[in-house]
């Protein structure tokens, strides 16, 4: 932490502006923070509770912002560096116009895992993280819980704790839970029977609310104010609230991700109804490295595999 | 919207196991369907007036016919509702006779299929727009890539016509594979007489800028209108200068440079003209053979050209050339034996390719046109012919017959006969394949009057034995291993894609097969278009040919540049991506995907930047309305919408 | 205020019938409904400037003025310029298609508070079809108005609506203005901008009432030549387009602040322009 | 084939015009009988084919989906297939975890010319989609109308 | 609190489950699948009611559904009319009377903006009409409020009866039902036993312990006029709403927000005409055909919903379109805090020197 604001203090001269994250309405809640000052600098904080996704604001912000020479600074974990690099990749994104700084990630925390988790349920005063444990404090007193065991799901299959592209990495590396593309989640869905699968779905599926948090959070989902599960020309979906509309909506996304998705679980965090979207996103980035040896935005000069074809492959 | 549906019967090609009638009158019950019938023969005279009719009549805005394939009569009937007044994209078949009546024989089934099909139809056709093709003007300038003679032929029949040819030949002189004949099957005339004649035309048109020693470097635009990149390469000869006098030759020190013209059978200069009737007839010097080059001492050249054309300091240079339509006439290139081990081209000198033999029968080749084999000069009294070499082969990956080969075995068979009447002429073959005008005469006359001996089968190795080469293969007709004894080998050596070809293809945007020939548009309806239009091919490029082909397609590539550039202006279909701005989220998807690079960036006035499609290029694949992440950009007459509606016609 | 032709259902059309449809420009047609009950029809009532949701079922609704006048009662008409799902859907019926109709909504011109006064209208393309209704009522109650001056404008001769009662406007003894944007073979009327034409023919603010509708930047240069030539604000009427879905003041989103467009207006004066929240 | 519960099965065929409408065309030609599942949509180019397609029909009940174009190398548009082999790969592989049974979509190559594999192709793709019945689609939440309709209109 | 009935923990399904018999009934309960996930659903035996715990969308969807058909219509052919077809428009609709049963007193309150609106006219929305007229809601006063909550500071409060036809109080072993109307003294009558007198005393306790305390900082029903005068501030918005990522979920979840977008669905030739939610933050809300859209990003969007809520709403119709649930502070991924938002309004020095 204090690392961060070190450096960042040094460096304020050169930045238009630095995206980060600062204490939300309770410290349980940090939220993005787009610093425009140095002053602001002081609210940065870091810790397993700064879930979003930063790299989410970047097309937004580089294509609003002023030509002035200055970078624009922006945090990211390990995963959301992954999105920057699919973001670059895509031209998106101006890499040379970021100052991307790195923060090794120890996890995040399900913050429905963590209100199971406490023994209190007052409102929180201060949350502090040493050691994999978080220190929760409240009228309560204070609780210390292993992040381990709070784990979100995204986090706990994580295989870039550490970030990629970026121009400074703060803190220690973190050692990745992961070192193999893990699908255990995909798996247990895939366990299941092919007419107990559709049922999970429908009834999954049944309970959205087609507010397009997932949509909107997504780095990748660049269609913006132009998705097609709004048009009305084309027509995909209608307004109605059946599954199959819900449905169609989500296969949208996932097929629109399928060979981009970098797999930082943001769809599946935002999601108010706890539909576990984001596992169709870890399906197709199965797929992809299955046919085509591909890990969406590890590599900011690769071309995504439906982007583009080889005449030789033979199996498909 | 008002839509009249007509069912054809087809006679009793439908009728007979769909009930037509039934189909008509299901069809008044699907949305704005106000009129619908059954007719015998709705193609025929009376059938489309009775659509017209109809049109009037009913007020109609849009047409279905049930009938045979689109395919088939797509065009007739959207003439037909086009001259009622209906844009001719109003208008819609279900295909209920291949896709139905003939291929089934339950009549209840058939006809519920053949409504269901009529409903795609109108739930499509309620989603039709009126398309207009646009103009777009003609550059009335043609290039033609590749001098040899179908080139050749191609540039000359546009240039008589009065067009502005511009030649693009990749070596220095033009000719191309013809210019290295001695003669030509089956009439035994004088290749370079015949062709001579036309290259010197080529050089004397006004009308035909001729770009020899050059490559096409790119090529952008579209029908009517494309800018090719030309790089002319260095030939440290000023060419305007050069008269080709030949001094240079005389005196250039490096004379035991390797004669490519004449196959690497002799040897020619550094600085050199490559044959006598070169056009242009002009000197370049072969860079890596020249001792200025390699040593930095000679200058001879220089010093002795009278007019002072050569130096040694020329760059390429590009230059660009605008045209409406583009001939590719990019020949050929021979098999490369090597892969055959066992046959010892390349390790004996006296195993050799047809090519080299047609070089050496050549009055003007290295041997001044006396039979002698390469080793030692000698005259050979027995030659083995060997068919095949590099054609129906899978194993070399030439599964395909050269068709050129069988005919010119025959051909230099004779002709070695002739200049040594002594001769014995062997030839192995697989088949003999001989279809031409008189090609199968000239064979027989080569076995009958030649008394060239012709053995059925493979040959398996050939190997020295003493000066002389032994050649073991079977007999298959009498079944037996033989083995020939022969001064000299001559394989006949297959024929396969132009080195380069690929690459050209995609700088044109053209399609090629796996083995490089490049593909028409219809093997039998559209053999010189290919599927970018504007672009023709000619020739051996296409798939292995002889002369008569190869001049009889240069011929039609003309004619087609000459049609389409009858007109000053071009329609373009209209059936072309399109784009709302307002959608598009500048992604880039589609530029990235579109294979014939007709979707391009646009910046509005706020600076934001949108795909735009050139439609004249587009040729509506709709590679980009299935990738474009928002469906910004979408596929005239085959839109989301509308393939939505046929869907949803019949699921939802 | 008038009868509202409706039962309990605001959001249920009545059904209608296009009598007639007229191509106005290439892209605006003219549609001649006459509502299927023939007392409805009868009971018909409405002031100027009110608008009427169409119906075109299974692709939605949308909005557009009245544009004939309500002096004129043997069908409603509405001018629809192609440029959405619903509009496009518009253009391609046919007459004696059925239609549904939401009508009257929305505000109306004060037609009793312009009487005795000089009329400027300033139109430019489908901005005409408001001002019709009301340059049609007045030209019925000739009377009861002052001066009645028009400028209308559009691009080229072929967009400009209403061209074939362009002489019935004059024999009312309308000052008709035509202004196209650039020369056009055989035209020989104005060339010029609306915004130029009006500030070449600076009719007096005077006992007058200028009535505007048109394209935004139309709109806002008008307003700006209106103010120049002495014009208050008060003296200064125009309509308001927004995305309208139910058109009674419900679904939310044709606020411009606390006004709802669709209840509020279509028709504002400059005064209350000017109150309003900038969010046009 | 009345009602909904022993509905006529359907196939949507999703047919490149170039190449597998040709086949399919020459297989009619030839009067080669096939089983009267199929109902075609004409596209350019499988390159078209936005794999969306294939899960709208299959979710909204197609019982089968067949996408069909020109062999690898041999697209019209030179490339358009080498795209749509990929996505409709991808696709194939996706359906069976959201419930979708990938029995039912199946993509193929047949040339203008290959009439005869054109039956196979829909002989064999029928008999499939005859074993495993109706397709229950994802959300059943609209009627299958049309099946009905068009059906009882015939009956 | 003169009349006031008792009912037992151990008796609530029963209790429901009579209720059912002459109402749909809705209450908030968790899916077996997601126990922590809270909604309202309608009451059958056996479902897992869940009075203890905050819905995540507010009761809004039981009287405005997220999609309802306003109506349906029908093409029949006709080829003896020009069109070739007539079209019959139906709306009828059934409507049965509706019990919401131990909503928070925020969700109740919520109706309290739908009303003026849909029920007052000009025009008076039918559909939703008849609903709210059949509708009794029974509120549990709530001793939950969490750090998102601010129902103090709209003027209303944990224990705030309006908008309620009779209260849950949570006392020992069960509730008291307290009935607020005659509407909901009429629902109680048949399901609860009379409370005993001491029950009712507690009650009364935490009725008064529940309303004494105050649920988020301050007031925020008085900032109409600081909200014009921010209006034209694009550097407080900006600081505001940067990190909204203009998703519909605060919208979805509000108990006021009533924006909805009408569409026809239709194929061949039937369809209907359906009414859905819609959300200010989605761009295609006020896109206009021509492709002009008055507020074309999220800033104007935001703020709008915040000028709403606290101005256009209260200068209409005299009062504030929140209840203070605090559902968007609550559920918004980034923890866009509207509450800071508005408090901010008048502070203009401060906010941005």
């Amino acid at each position: 932490m204090d690392t961060l604001h070190a450096h960042l203090e040094a460096l304020f001269d050169d930045l238009e502006l630095v995206i980060g994250w600062e204490t939300g309405y309770e410290p349980l809640r940090p939220t993005p923070a787009f610093l425009r000052s140095r002053e602001d600098l002081s609210r940065l904080v870091w810790n397993p509770l700064c879930a979003p996704n930063l790299s989410v604001y970047l097309p937004g912000i580089l294509k609003d912002a002023k030509e002035t020479g200055k970078k624009i600074g922006v945090c990211l974990k390990g995963c959301d560096s992954r999105s920057l690099g699919a973001l670059v990749q895509e031209g998106f994104v101006e890499r040379e116009r970021l100052y991307v700084v790195g923060l090794p990630c120890p996890g995040t925390v399900d913050p429905e895992a963590l209100a199971e988790a406490r023994k209190s349920s007052a409102p929180v005063t201060h949350v502090s993280f040493r050691d994999g444990l978080l220190a929760i404090t409240s009228r309560d007193g204070t609780e210390e819980i292993e992040l381990e065991r709070v784990l979100a799901r995204r986090c706990r299959r994580c295989r870039h704790p550490n970030p990629l592209h970026a121009d400074v990495i703060l803190g220690d590396p973190v050692p990745p839970r992961r070192t193999e593309p893990s699908f255990s989640d995909v798996d247990a869905v895939e366990a299941m029977s092919l007419e107990e699968r559709r049922a999970y779905w429908e009834e999954e599926l049944s309970r959205c609310l087609r507010c397009y948090a997932c949509r909107n959070a997504c780095p990748l989902c660049v269609c913006r104010d132009r998705c097609l599960a709004e048009s009305r020309t084309p027509k995909w979906t209608t307004q109605r609230d059946g599954v199959r509309d819900k449905f169609l909506f989500h296969m949208i996304h996932a097929l629109h991700l399928a060979g981009r998705c970098t797999e930082c679980g943001e769809c599946e965090r935002v999601c108010p109804v706890g539909i576990p979207v984001a596992l169709f996103k870890e399906k197709m980035a199965r797929i992809a490295l299955e046919l085509w040896d591909y890990q969406a935005g590890t590599d900011p000069a690769a071309t995504p595999p439906l982007q583009t074809f080889d005449p030789s492959e033979t199996g498909i | 919207m008002r839509i009249g549906v007509f069912v054809c019967q087809c006679g009793t090609n439908i009728a007979g196991t769909v009930d037509t009638r039934a189909v008509a009158q299901r069809a008044l019950d699907y949305p704005d369907v106000v009129f619908a019938t059954d007719y015998m023969y709705t193609c025929s005279e009376p059938g489309q007036q009775e659509i017209q009719n109809a049109i009037a009549e009913h007020r109609l805005q849009g047409v279905v016919v049930a009938a045979c394939s689109p395919r088939m009569h797509e065009p007739t009937f959207r003439r037909a509702v086009e001259k009622a007044g209906l844009n001719r994209y109003m208008f819609e078949m279900a295909n209920i006779r291949e896709h139905v009546s003939w291929i089934g024989q339950d009549r209840a089934a058939n006809t519920l299929k053949a409504m269901e099909l009529v409903r795609m139809a109108v739930e499509k056709l309620r989603r039709n727009e009126p398309l207009f093709a646009s103009e777009v003007p003609i550059n009335k300038r043609v290039l033609v890539i590749g001098g040899g003679v179908a080139g050749i032929q191609a540039a000359l029949d546009c240039a008589d016509a009065g067009l502005d040819v511009v030649l693009v030949e990749r070596e220095q002189s033009i000719g191309g594979k013809m210019a290295k004949l001695d003669k030509t099957f089956p009439t035994i005339d004088c290749s370079s007489c015949i062709l001579g004649p036309k290259m010197v035309d080529v050089a004397q048109k006004e009308n035909i800028t001729l770009h020899a020693y050059s490559e096409v470097e790119s090529v952008s635009g579209y029908i009517g209108n494309f800018t090719v990149k030309i790089r002319k390469k260095a030939t440290y000869v000023d060419w305007d200068a050069c008269t080709g006098c030949g001094l240079c030759m005389e005196k250039c020190p490096s004379k035991k440079t390797v004669d490519r013209f004449n196959e690497a059978l002799g040897v020619t200069t550094a600085i050199q003209i490559p044959f006598p009737q070169a056009i242009p007839k002009k000197a370049r010097i072969q860079k890596d053979a020249c001792r200025y080059f390699t040593t930095g001492k000679c200058k001879v050249c220089q010093k002795i050209c009278p007019t002072g054309a050569v130096h040694y300091d020329m760059e390429d240079r590009e230059v660009v050339e605008e045209v409406g339509a583009i001939i590719v006439a990019t020949g050929y290139d021979l098999f490369d034996p090597a892969p055959y081990g066992e046959y010892g081209a390349g390790r004996y000198p006296d195993v050799i390719t047809g090519i080299q033999f047609e070089r050496i029968l050549s009055a003007s080749g290295p041997f001044g046109g006396h039979v002698k084999r390469p080793s030692d000069g000698k005259e050979p009294k027995d030659i083995v012919f060997v068919a095949c070499v590099g054609s129906r082969d899978k194993s070399v990956d030439r599964p395909y017959c050269s068709g050129i080969c069988c005919m010119y075995i025959a051909k230099q068979a004779i002709l070695a006969r002739d200049h040594l009447p002594g001769v014995n002429c062997y030839v192995f073959y697989m088949d003999i394949r001989s279809p031409g005008k008189n090609y199968d005469e000239f064979v027989r006359r080569a076995i009958e009057e030649y008394g060239v001996q012709y053995i059925r089968g493979r040959v398996g190795k050939i190997y020295p034995n003493g000066d002389r080469m032994v050649v073991q293969g079977a007999d298959t007709l009498l079944g037996a291993q033989v083995e020939v004894e022969a001064d000299l080998v001559v394989l006949a050596t297959g024929v396969e894609s132009s080195r380069g070809a690929k690459e050209l293809a995609e700088k044109l945007r053209i399609s090629y097969d796996q083995y490089g020939f490049y593909m028409e548009s219809h093997p039998k309806l559209r053999p010189v278009e290919t599927n970018t239009a504007g672009v023709y091919l000619a020739g051996a490029c296409q798939g292995p040919k002889d002369i008569p082909a190869s001049v009889a397609q240069g011929s039609a590539a003309a004619a087609k540049v000459l049609a389409l550039f009858a007109r000053d202006t071009i329609a373009t279909d209209p059936q072309v991506a399109g784009v709302l701005e307002s959608a598009c989220i500048g992604c880039g998807k589609c530029l990235s995907v579109c294979p014939f690079g007709a979707i391009q960036w646009k910046t509005l006035r706020d600076g934001s930047r949108k795909a735009d499609v050139l439609e004249t290029v587009c040729q509506g694949c709709g590679l980009c309305n299935a990738t474009c992440p928002p469906k910004a950009i979408q596929l005239r007459h085959f839109t989301d919408d509308q393939i939505l509606a046929e869907l949803d016609a019949l699921c939802a | 205020m008038p009868k509202v032709v409706t039962n309990d259902n605001p959001y249920l059309p009545h059904m209608g019938t296009i009598r007639e449809i007229i191509q106005e420009t290439p892209n605006i047609k003219t549609f001649r409904i006459v509502l299927d009950d023939p007392e409805e029809m009868a009971a018909f009532r409405f002031e100027p400037g009110q608008v009427g949701q169409l119906s075109v079922f299974g692709v939605g609704e949308s909005t557009f003025v009245i544009n004939s006048p309500p002096t004129r009662r043997e069908y409603l008409q509405f001018s629809v310029m192609k440029t959405g799902e619903v509009t496009r859907a518009l253009h391609r019926l046919s007459e004696g298609d059925p239609i549904g109709v939401r009508a009257p909504l929305g505000n109306s011109f004060p037609v009793d508070e312009l009487k005795g006064k000089d009329i400027l209208f300033v139109g430019g393309g489908i901005g005409m079809a408001p001002l019709r209704t009301l340059l049609l009522t007045m030209a019925d109650r000739r009377e009861e108005f002052g001066d009645i001056t028009v400028i209308y404008g559009a691009r080229s001769p072929q967009d400009l609506c209403y061209r074939y009662e362009f002489d019935e406007w004059k024999a009312a003894g309308v000052n008709l203005i035509l202004t196209v944007d650039r020369e056009f073979p055989g035209w020989e009327e104005r060339v010029g901008f609306v915004p130029t034409v009006l500030a070449e023919e600076a009719p007096s603010p005077f006992n007058r009432v200028a009535i505007t509708c048109g394209p935004p930047i139309m709109i806002k240069f008008v307003l700006a030549g209106l103010k120049e030539l002495g014009y208050e604000d008060d003296q200064i009427l125009t309509t308001l387009e927004r995305r309208m879905k139910c058109g009674i003041g419900l679904c939310g989103r044709c606020n411009i602040g606390d006004t709802y467009v669709c209840v509020d207006g279509p028709v504002f004066s400059n005064t209350q322009l000017r109150r309003m929240v900038s969010e046009l | 084939m009345s009602e909904k519960n022993e509905r006529q099965l359907r196939i949507v065929g999703f047919l490149c015009n170039w190449c597998s409408y040709g086949g399919a065309d020459t297989a009619g030609v030839c009067r080669f009988k096939q089983p009267p599942l199929l109902r075609i949509i004409r596209i350019p180019c499988t390159g078209r084919m936005d794999p969306l397609f294939v899960v709208k029909a299959l979710a909204q009940g197609a019982d089968g989906v067949l996408v069909s174009g020109c062999h690898p190398k041999d697209c019209h548009y030179a490339v358009g297939n080498f795209y749509a082999r990929r996505r409709l790969e991808l696709v194939k592989r996706f359906l069976p975890f959201v419930g979708l049974d990938p029995r039912r979509f199946h993509y193929t190559w047949v040339s203008a010319s290959e009439g005869q594999r054109w039956q196979e192709v829909v002989t064999e793709f029928s008999a499939v989609i005859q074993e495993l019945g109706p397709n229950p689609g994802i959300g059943a939440d609209t009627p299958m109308e049309t099946a009905g309709q068009a059906a009882s209109a015939f009956a | 609190m003169e009349q006031a009935f008792f009912l037992a923990d151990a008796e609530l399904q029963e209790a429901l489950a009579g209720l059912s018999a002459q109402a749909d009934v809705w209450v908030p309960a968790s899916d077996a699948r997601k126990p922590g996930l809270v909604r309202f659903r309608r009451f059958q035996p056996g479902l897992t009611v869940r009075l203890d715990a905050r819905s995540l969308v507010s009761a809004k969807e039981v009287l405005f559904p997220r999609s309802e058909t306003l109506l349906r219509f029908t093409k029949e052919k006709d080829l003896s009319v020009p069109a070739g077809h007539r079209i019959h428009l139906d709306d009828a609709r059934t409507v049965r009377p509706v019990v919401v049963f131990g909503c928070r007193p925020c969700d109740a309150r919520g109706f309290l903006t739908f009303d003026p609106v849909f029920t007052k006219g000009p025009y008076r929305d039918p559909y939703y009409s008849e609903r709210r007229e059949k509708t009794t809601f029974v509120s549990l006063v709530c001793r939950d409020a969490d750090a998102a909550c601010f129902c103090s500071a709209v003027g209303s409060g944990p224990a705030d009866p309006e908008g309620s036809d009779a209260q849950l109080i949570p006392v020992d072993g069960g509730y008291v039902l307290r009935p607020v109307t005659e509407r909901g003294a009429a629902l109680l009558e048949p399901i609860g036993r009379t409370a005993a007198p001491e029950q009712i005393r507690e009650a009364q306790d935490v009725l008064d312990q529940v309303g004494r305390e105050t649920v988020g900082e301050g007031s925020l029903t008085t900032l109409a006029e600081a909200f014009r005068a921010r209006f034209q501030d694009p550097a407080f918005w900006h600081a505001h709403i940067d990190k909204c990522l203009s998703c519909g979920l605060c919208t979805f979840v509000c108990p006021t927000c009533y924006c909805f977008t009408i569409t026809d669905e239709a194929r061949g030739l039937n369809g209907e005409r359906i009414r859905s939610w819609d959300a200010c933050m989605f761009p295609h809300f006020t896109l206009e055909a021509s492709g002009h859209n008055p507020r074309p990003s999220k800033v104007e969007r935001y703020r709008n919903r915040v000028g709403h809520k606290f101005s256009y709403f209260p200068a209409r119709y005299g009062q504030v379109a929140c209840c203070g649930c605090g559902r968007c502070v609550r559920h918004c991924p980034v923890s866009v805090d509207i509450r800071a938002v508005v408090r901010d309004l008048p502070a203009q020095e401060e906010a941005h020197a």
